[in-house]
């Protein structure tokens, strides 16, 4: 065989991709030994709409935009930052309701990236059964929200709807139903003899670059780097309800997948817990004044850390708000891991990274 | 969250961070801008710990639209794609840093800066 | 993968989880998100849903022959872009006759075509909006 | 005139046996997956699309590709010798690999690429396949095979190192590789578009037809048990492809070289011993 080298674009359309980001692989008989990455192809000015053309009380509408997936966790840590730069307090209520619409955002965005993994590793049977799977979720939020996708639950001051018995009931069914089906899933990769020759061992980063490449979110847990900033906040109630770090070792993508599938049967269990006892309260309360101030949070977005600041002085429009999405900070690391790898195993890599370029591009 | 902020020069931010950062008790979370008027920019690193709660460190600086930022990619590699970000957003020159992350030639020049009028 | 291999043999005599659409109608929750509608009469023009409205899918426009009510002193005319609108109900809890002026439906916008002001007629609009 | 009007019809039967194939892949993946009828709504569909010709060679190759295969299983169906009819496949197939070579895109290179190597993993078990027809009836002639009673009692071997080169054969996982929509866009397809790209499309409806005939040599000169042992390997071949994920190709060389080459000699030595 050769020694020639190949380049071998990956995107900026493809099939295994689910956004425009454009991989460029050096190859040697199919072994990657360079990688080249553009992700800007869907930048779309947000952060400077977010100064010029909105309010400060409209601006966790427009961030929701930022990505269809963790819609979400963007408008909660914006409304997050916003609100403590305001004068006002968020009801315990409001604040359990928006918790468990996070938790169960993460529960489907994790799905979609476990679906979209097995799929790249050429399993559609998989793909199409966890989507299937995936469907409960969907409904719970719209029922909760009243949109499947774009929630717009999240506003300054509480969430924008209470939630009903019948839908606690609801929750509580779909939640029993997803806990057989996930633990079935992990049966699944972790005894699957062709998933395993895909995933075991493959796409490793190891403690040291975790680290030393700042890996955010289920990449980094998976190489076993401790972090989770829902354990590094005290803002929302997570020691309340039964949160749990999970780690695993190997950095691998079936260590990758295994984090996730751990991390939503904790999910569940949160969830369940919050139904049981959401406390009595108002769901909304006024905050008063203007932005005044600095304030930078950060929040365990499905994908990893999620970090809003935001500047204002006692003005409608703010000064500036600063989006800083988990897979900006990882597009490092993850150039690291495709070096030595096989080609054939790139999109599962990358599935397995869970990237979100609208995110990323904003 | 609370807010550590250090002031820096140009000079010596290098050094302090190169000091500060331990890669497995801290991490780097982004580079950041924020325009203070039509020249004036001011420059932040932020960094927070692992597992410590609500700690963040902010190190500032306020620069001209002339001056050179220096890079910090040879302590964090990963700070490379916040920087070409700033480069970008704020048309400020960082050391080794390269254009168009987002922008294209024909786009909106530094569209974040102060000194951008739409 | 054993229990993948029966699996795959007992879906097939399963009914397929795909749902119809247009055949079967969808389900729709209790709590969907639909249209916004308005009622004339009862406005008291306060153009609190105008400001309040993230997107600007509610304009009060100048027009000169509007619709009786005294409370309507500029002469404005209250105009809706389904197209834009976000569905978020701002408007609707900015309202200070809610239930009443503006209330969200359980009806679906239209498909838009280009009569139906989607883009440049509503650009117009909102030029008429800032030269007030 | 039977067989002529088999060998006319035998592309229209691929195609049902790929319209069911995905009836019962959605049926198995719990969805409800296109009609029966979609591949001919496919081919009328690319009748329409604006065919674009990388250059003439790549386009004859792949219509060559096309026709040998039609030869291939004319062949079979006319009884002739089993041994031509495994060279002119690879034929068949060395075209399609030329195809691939012959245009610039890598995708089609890494396809064509994969395309060899998968050649050499299934090309043994094909060739041990007639040695052990010819050793079991004394001749290669399809016809005599198809006249005797089964063989598959003495190549049971045999047929299981056949059955393992069918995922191979008809691009299905864990052997799909060369295929591999996701990591190379369909390898080899890609540079082909509008009518072109509907002879390619059409060979793979005609491997169907290559290997379930070559399946029912096995069956002898019961149709039935032809009839049946089609519809199990069928069966099968479609829940193997889902429960499993695709396996890298060099995977896929090493196990079939390792199971369908050790399988297929044992068979052929158990059988000088009988």
């Amino acid at each position: 065989m050769s020694k020639k080298i190949v380049q071998i674009p990956l995107g900026s359309q493809h099939i295994s991709l689910l956004e425009p980001v454009k991989f460029k692989f050096s190859c040697e008989n199919e072994k990657i030994i360079d990688v080249d990455s553009d992700v800007g192809f869907v930048h779309r000015g947000i952060e400077r709409a977010c100064t010029t053309k909105f309010k400060y009380d409209k601006i966790a509408y427009v961030v929701a935009r930022v990505c269809g997936l963790c819609a979400i966790t963007h408008s909660l840590t914006y409304t997050m930052s916003a609100e403590s730069l305001l004068e006002g307090e968020v009801s315990m209520k409001a604040k359990y309701l928006r918790v468990l619409m996070v938790e169960l955002d993460r529960i489907h965005s994790h799905m979609l990236c476990l679906s979209h993994v097995s799929e790249n590793a050429g399993y559609e049977a998989l793909f199409m059964q966890i989507m299937g799977d995936r469907e409960p979720i969907m409904n719970l939020q719209e029922k909760i929200s009243g949109n499947r996708v774009q929630f717009d639950y999240i506003d300054i001051g509480g969430v924008n709807r209470d939630i009903s018995l019948s839908v606690e009931d609801d929750i509580k069914v779909s939640l029993k139903e997803l806990r057989g089906k996930i633990e079935d899933l992990i049966n699944e990769f972790e005894n699957n003899y062709t998933l395993s020759l895909r995933f075991k061992g493959i796409g490793a980063l190891s403690l040291k670059e975790a680290q030393e490449f700042n890996a955010l979110g289920p990449i980094a847990r998976a190489a076993g780097l401790v972090t989770d900033v829902r354990s590094e906040s005290n803002d929302l109630p997570y020691s309340e309800i039964g949160f749990k770090i999970v780690t695993s070792s190997g950095g691998d993508i079936y260590a990758r997948n295994m984090v996730r599938l751990h991390e939503i049967l904790n999910s569940i269990t949160m969830c369940e817990n919050i139904v049981s006892g959401i406390p009595e309260g108002e769901i909304k309360t006024k905050f008063k004044g203007k932005p005044n101030g600095e304030a930078l949070f950060r929040l365990e977005a499905p994908r990893g850390e999620l970090m809003y600041y935001v500047k204002g002085s006692s003005k409608p429009m703010l000064d500036r708000l600063r989006i800083k999405t988990p897979t900006f900070a990882s597009i490092p690391a993850f150039v690291e891991i495709f070096k030595g790898q096989e080609y054939a195993n790139a999109p599962a890599i990358l599935a397995s990274f869970d990237p979100c370029m609208s995110c990323t591009a904003k | 969250m609370k807010i550590n902020k250090i002031e820096v020069t140009l000079q010596n931010v290098v050094e302090k961070i190169t000091k500060f950062y331990d890669p497995t008790t801290t991490h780097f979370l982004t580079l950041n801008g924020v325009a203070i008027d039509e020249t004036k920019t001011e420059i932040q690193w932020i960094f927070a710990d692992y597992m410590k709660l609500n700690d963040n460190t902010v190190f500032y600086v306020v620069v001209d639209q002339e001056d050179v930022v220096p890079s910090i990619v040879e302590v964090i590699p990963s700070a490379i794609m916040s920087q070409r970000e700033v480069v970008d957003m704020f048309g400020i020159e960082v050391q080794n840093s390269a254009k168009g992350l987002y922008l294209d030639e024909d786009s909106l020049q530094k569209p974040l800066s102060g000194g951008c009028t739409l | 993968m054993s229990s993948q291999f029966i699996k795959a043999f007992t879906n097939l005599f399963k009914k397929p989880q795909t749902t119809t659409y247009p055949q079967d109608a969808i389900e729709r929750t209790e709590n969907y998100r639909g249209l916004i509608e308005y009622t004339e009469n009862e406005c008291i023009y306060c153009l609190k849903c105008e400001k309040a409205c993230p997107p600007g899918a509610i304009l009060f426009v100048p027009c000169e022959d509007p619709v009786p009510n005294d409370k309507n002193k500029k002469s404005l005319k209250y105009e809706y872009n389904p197209w834009l609108c976000i569905y978020c109900t701002e408007c609707i809890r900015a309202c200070p006759k809610a239930e009443l002026a503006l209330t969200q439906s359980d009806k679906k916008p239209q498909i838009g075509v280009k009569g139906d002001r989607v883009n440049s007629e509503w650009t117009i609009l909102e030029q008429l909006k800032k030269g007030v | 005139m039977f067989e002529i009007v088999l060998i006319l019809i035998a592309p229209l039967v691929g195609g049902l046996m790929h319209g069911s194939q995905r009836v019962i892949r959605a049926r198995m993946q719990n969805r409800q997956g296109p009609p029966l009828l979609q591949p001919f709504y496919d081919m009328y569909k690319l009748m329409d699309k604006r065919a674009f010709i990388v250059h003439p060679y790549h386009t004859i190759l792949g219509i060559l590709h096309f026709l040998t295969l039609w030869l291939v299983v004319a062949l079979i169906i006319l009884g002739t010798n089993l041994l031509y009819v495994i060279f002119l496949h690879l034929l068949a197939t060395v075209f399609i690999v030329l195809a691939g070579f012959s245009v610039k895109s890598v995708f089609s290179h890494l396809g064509a690429n994969r395309e060899l190597l998968s050649l050499l993993a299934y090309e043994p078990i094909f060739i041990f396949l007639a040695t052990g027809f010819y050793l079991f009836f004394g001749t290669y002639d399809i016809s005599v095979i198809r006249e005797n009673s089964t063989a598959i009692m003495t190549l049971p071997l045999l047929f299981i190192a056949f059955l393992l080169t069918i995922p191979l054969k008809l691009k299905l996982s864990p052997f799909d590789a060369c295929e591999a929509h996701q990591e190379i866009v369909g390898g080899v397809e890609v540079e082909y578009s509008g009518v072109y790209f509907e002879f390619l499309y059409m060979a793979k409806w005609l491997e169907y037809i290559f290997v379930f005939s070559l399946l029912t040599l096995f069956a002898g000169d019961s149709i039935l048990f032809a009839i049946a042992l089609v519809a199990v390997v069928f069966l099968v071949a479609n829940i193997v492809d889902n429960s499993t994920a695709r396996v890298n190709i060099q995977e896929t060389v090493k196990f079939l070289l390792i199971w369908g080459f050790g399988l297929s000699i044992l068979n052929i030595i158990g059988l000088s011993f009988v």
